[in-house]
């Protein structure tokens, strides 16, 4: 059993009010130095089976179509070890 | 014969009883369609109601485009049947291509609900026929995922072929319900396809067919006259 | 670890247990003992102890709430009485309405997002369970100071909770309070209810009956969702790391609830089930033993068969867990394969986990082996009573002897124009649009008021308009001044809005929020505010069908303050006679209904203007409420008045400046005489309703008032753009548009 | 300039809706072999200044304290290369 992770964030022209929101909130709370942030979305996919080449083509797949819209987001996909 | 409705129920549609009610009051047949099934039951055309089908959990509308019924839906729109999405049934067609664009988190992080001044930018589609170009109507709003946004290019090919349908109208007071409440990229409330019979939109016309009912105001209800005009003179 | 089965429980007499950590006294456990004739297994210690915690089995407050029994009025309207998931009025046309309010306070101060969605979510569970559609929700919050920073965690995320909740299931909120006072910062109090609709055949009540009939668990799979949060958490001490390796807060998932209410709705339309109750405090602890209880026969459960989302679960644990999102019907065996393919097609998983059984005991195995083998009413209707000890605080009559009458009022009409400024946006008073704008308000398209309207009206017969009206209110700092005469005034101001909005009020459900039973002065605001309330119903004829109970609200020694919550319902014939609260048209007459005393105790305006809280509350005469009632029930029916809005906190010049903001015409206004200026516009006497008279009505309205012998005093004329107080000052809307408006968005936006 | 990425998911024992919802989707478009799906939040904070243990250590106190709620969430901070 292998985990894998699909890391999705709006792509950066995009306006993102979460993480904005969170950046303005930051000073307040006494937390100075942080200049952006971005807030995304993380799914871990627990892989029965191998994670071969053909089982990460196919999660690509997966976070292209459905996992991500990609009129707005990008993705990433890794697998955790 | 009068024209044949289809409202789609959804898990998770919230709005599609009222449809129905918004379909009769105009005089059609509302014809119940379920997610599960990819028969469309000879309907003449289809409403995908307000909710949150499946939640709206991953993105709203994400899950529910990839139902057997989407599927069909998909190939009749192409092929010219009138299609409108209201709320969640307009993130269902921008999630399904139908429509471009797509629909974010609004910028104040918060569902808004209000009775929503908007400006008829187009007579032009299957569902405003029974407007006029430049109208303001008012009905009710009521979102947490609706700032439409798509890119630039995208947005004046929009502008340019006429295909912006309602944009929120901001020239007057927030207490009045003007304002654009959701951040939507050129005050867009609701776009077509280039063919002008898929239309979708945020607001909620579904909720202004009665007089004595939530804002008491009946601008909603010539969507559904503007169709069964259609279909019955087609 | 071994299982402990009642075989080796029967073995190991002498095996320690841990009863105190899991909430009980002493006394309670031999009790357990003695009922058992041996020493209860784990699964049944966990039973016991979780039924028998003070949320479960109101062991404090049970002597006190028997009085709503006792003091019922005579009534009709009422189909099922307290007792089940909630009570159902009789509301005309065969229609029954069934609503309940109840807390989730403390699970709400740890996650407000989270703890306020499952709130919402376990109402309209009961009242689902009751065979009722579900169709709108409300919901009286309260906070800390509006500025304390804490504020700014809890109330989005509360709100942000109901509303995501409420929402996603497609139920309107139609009204609730927001109040803000120090005294609810380490105890916010957030109260939900919900209403339903059915016809009175459809009426279900949670009982296992018919032997041989299938128990069917359906909904979301069990988890270890709020194991130790009854009898831990919601209980005793109140911290946020319990003993519990589990997670007291659970999540909610309302897309499942929302299948989950389609479901039940289209079991119940194809007669399916002859018992069911919803799984809340307690999970299935409370609903085998509460089904069984009132059942004829006994039950038995193959525990483990339950659906779980982790099979790490131990059985004490799958009974104690308050996973959101489930359901236990009774089934008849012919039926169960119709049942299940309903599940299947909403996608809700159901598993036969039992029957209902000949004799008299609840037994529960796990894999072959009993673990339980209890007689049910033990566990679930015999839970231990306590009478605790009370005493009126040694401060009562200090309190009530700081008179808010004494403290220095407006001089000039430049004075009572500011000061009538920082009312209208003081937090309290301030618009609370940016709560309930994130609440919908329209689904389902039976909306006829909602929030900020005096009562939120739901049509359910769109044929006949036949409605039903509910509003709730609730004074803290009045109950604290006087606990009996606070929780009359609550129901008063309760029954006031439903019949400003033209419904005839027919019954009250009441959540009642106080601090630690253990603490005399408490438990004597409790005992005062219950036989307040009791005594109340009695007078108006409106009977308590259900409620809530919530204690050990506190911080501490310092308890909150005595916070009973009341909710009215009533009905209305023809929802197009509604009465709403704007002024909306030009030159229409003002009249003041009702007595204006020199009444300041407890005021928003000695909170305001003098941060004082004091003296003695407004004064109460039921019977005068029943005739202002009357009054306004009647000109709407007969199409006397276009507006009314009920006086409460803020007193007059609060009502005006709502009516002319929401209608946006402005008001000319003349004191009546005999009265100063002040007390016209900021006193708080009970009893009182502004109504706007078109001209042509004014004498039959008069005449009417008159023959009944209710005060009614012309005040005044809808005009202009201002409300302009003749000879003392006028404020032009605007300007108490951006008071009233501005307020919260600047301290929360 | 550096890059955090703070990864905040439900505790395992808590339900997780949203990537319960996409898991029972994924048969119906096709994917087979994913045994479980969870959906957390992902923020990438930029930082001003070295990320050292100070900086870290306050990042890990801001996660702690408003990122993640403790009582329902894990979280896990990396530094991004
Ligand atoms: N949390 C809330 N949810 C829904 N409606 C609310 C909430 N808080 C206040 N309201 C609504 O706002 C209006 C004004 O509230 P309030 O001043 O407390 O009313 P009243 O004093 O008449 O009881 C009412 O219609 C009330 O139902
Ligand atoms: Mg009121």
């Amino acid at each position: 059993m292998a985990r894998v992770v699909v890391d999705v964030m709006l792509k950066p022209e995009i306006l993102d009010p979460q993480g904005q929101a969170v950046q303005r909130a930051l000073p307040r709370l006494g937390f100075a130095g942080i200049t952006d942030v971005r807030q995304g979305k993380r799914f871990e996919l627990e892989v029965d089976g191998p994670v071969d080449d053909a089982a990460l083509a196919r999660i690509r797949e997966m976070a292209e179509t459905f996992l991500a819209n990609t009129v707005i987001e990008d993705f990433n996909v890794k697998v955790e070890s | 014969m009068t024209a044949r409705i289809g409202v789609v129920t959804f898990p998770g549609s919230l709005d599609d009883h009222d449809t129905r009610r918004a379909v009769r009051a105009a005089g059609a047949e509302a014809v119940p369609l379920w997610h599960r099934d990819k028969d469309l039951k000879q309907v003449d055309a289809v409403v995908l109601p307000g909710g949150f089908s499946y939640g709206d959990y991953l993105r709203a509308g994400a899950i529910s485009r990839f139902s057997p019924v989407m599927g069909t839906i998909i190939e009749q729109a192409k092929a010219g049947m009138p299609v409108l999405g209201i709320c969640n049934g307009f993130q269902v067609l921008t999630e399904a291509h139908l429509l471009p664009g797509a629909m974010l988190r609004n910028t104040a992080l918060h569902f808004v609900c209000r009775d929503q001044k908007l400006t008829v930018e187009s007579a032009g589609t299957a569902w405003t026929a029974d407007y006029t170009a430049g109208q303001e109507i008012s009905i009710p709003l009521k979102n947490i995922d609706g700032r439409y946004t798509a890119d630039e290019r995208t947005l004046d090919e929009l502008e340019a072929e006429g295909r912006v349908v309602f944009r929120y109208a901001t020239a007057g007071p927030a207490a009045e319900g003007y304002g654009n409440p959701n951040g939507s990229l050129r005050d867009i409330a609701g776009v077509t396809n280039e063919a002008g019979n898929v239309v979708g939109l945020m607001p909620h016309p579904e909720h202004a067919v009665e007089s004595l009912i939530g804002t008491g105001r009946t601008d909603g209800l010539a969507f559904f006259t503007s169709v069964l005009n259609r279909l019955v003179t087609a | 670890m071994t299982l402990d089965t009642v075989k080796h429980a029967e073995q190991t007499p002498d095996a320690g247990q841990p009863w105190k950590e899991l909430g009980l006294k002493e006394d309670e456990y031999q009790r357990i003992r003695d009922i058992l004739g041996r020493r209860p297994t784990g699964a049944e210690l966990a039973m016991y102890s979780v039924m028998w915690s003070e949320h479960c089995s109101y062991k404090s407050s049970k002597v006190h709430l028997r009085q709503f029994g006792e003091k019922a009025p005579r009534t009709d309207a009422l189909l099922v009485g307290i007792g089940e998931n909630a009570g159902v009025v009789d509301v005309g046309q065969g229609y029954a309405v069934t609503f309940k309010i109840e807390s989730h306070n403390h699970p709400s101060y740890i996650e407000p997002y989270q703890g306020a969605a499952t709130g919402v979510g376990g109402i309209v569970r009961d009242i689902l369970a009751m065979g009722a559609r579900p169709v709108a929700v409300m919901d009286p919050l309260r906070f800390g100071a509006a500025d304390h920073p804490d504020t700014k965690r809890v109330l989005p995320g509360v709100v942000a909770g109901v509303g995501g909740y409420g929402n996603c299931l497609g139920l309107p909120n139609i009204g609730g309070e927001v109040v803000f006072d120090p005294c609810y910062q380490g105890n916010p109090l957030v109260n939900a209810l919900c209403v339903g609709v059915m016809k009175h055949e459809d009426i279900h009540l949670a009982k296992a009956s018919g032997v041989g009939n299938k128990v069917v668990l359906y909904g979301a799979r069990t988890g270890g969702d709020g194991i130790g949060g009854v009898s831990v958490l919601a209980s005793e001490t109140f911290e946020a790391s319990g003993p519990s390796r589990r997670p007291a807060v659970q999540v909610g998932d309302p897309f499942q609830e929302k299948l989950l209410i389609e479901c039940t709705l289209e079991i119940f339309r194809e007669k399916l089930v002859a018992g069911i109750q919803d799984l809340g405090g307690a999970g299935l602890s409370c609903a085998t033993s509460e089904l069984a209880s009132a059942g004829s026969g006994g039950m038995r459960i193959e525990l483990d068969t339950v659906p779980l989302r982790d099979s790490s679960l131990s059985p004490e644990e799958i009974l104690m867990s308050e996973s959101q999102e489930r359901m236990c019907a009774i089934v008849e065996p012919d039926k169960v394969d119709r049942f299940l393919e309903i599940c299947e097609k909403w996608d809700v998983i159901a598993t036969v986990i039992g029957e209902v059984t000949e004799g008299s005991r609840l037994e529960i195995h796990w894999h072959g082996e009993q673990i339980v083998d209890v007689p049910p009413r033990s566990v679930a209707h015999e839970g231990p009573t306590y009478h605790r000890p009370y005493e009126r605080p040694s401060w009562q009559d200090e309190l009530q002897a700081d008179d808010a009458g004494a403290l220095p009022r407006p001089v000039s009409g430049e004075e009572l124009r500011a000061q009538v400024l920082r009312l209208v946006g003081s937090p309290n008073q301030a618009s609370k649009a940016w709560v309930t704008d994130q609440y919908d308000r329209f689904v389902q398209g039976n909306t006829v008021l909602a929030q900020p309207e005096d009562s939120g009206v739901i049509r359910i017969d769109p044929e006949t308009g036949l409605g039903v009206a509910v509003a709730t209110d609730g004074n803290g700092r009045y109950a604290k001044l006087d606990p009996y005469t606070g929780a009359q005034l609550a129901l008063a101001e309760a029954y006031r809005n439903v019949a400003a909005t033209g419904a005839r009020p027919l019954a009250v459900s009441d959540c009642l929020n106080f601090g630690s039973p253990e603490d005399p002065a408490v438990m004597w605001q409790f005992a005062e505010a219950t036989r307040g309330l009791a005594d109340g119903c009695l007078a108006l004829g409106t009977p308590v069908t259900g409620g809530n109970v919530s204690l050990y609200n506190q911080t501490g020694d310092t308890a909150i303050h005595p916070t009973p919550v009341v909710a009215v319902l009533g009905v209305i014939d023809d929802v197009s006679r509604r009465t709403p609260m704007a002024f909306a048209g030009q030159g229409q007459l003002i009249y003041l209904l009702g007595e204006t005393r020199e009444e300041f105790g407890g005021s928003a305006w000695s909170q305001v203007v003098h941060g004082h809280l004091g003296g003695l509350p407004p004064a109460v005469d039921l019977e005068r409420e029943k005739l202002l009632a009357e009054i306004l029930i009647s000109a709407s029916r007969d199409g006397m008045i276009d507006a009314a809005h009920d006086l409460s906190d803020g007193g007059l010049i609060q009502a005006v400046t709502e009516s002319c903001l929401r209608g946006g015409l402005g008001a000319r206004l003349v004191v009546p005489d005999g009265l100063s200026a002040f007390t016209f516009l900021f006193s708080e006497s009970a009893g009182r309703a502004i109504v706007a008279v078109p001209r042509s009505e004014e004498l039959r309205f008069t005449d009417m008032c008159g023959a009944r012998g209710l005060p009614a005093a012309r005040i005044g004329v809808v005009d202009g753009d201002a409300i302009d107080v003749q000879g003392e000052f006028s404020l032009p809307l605007a300007e108490l548009r951006s008071a009233h408006e501005e307020t919260i968005p600047a301290l929360l936006g």
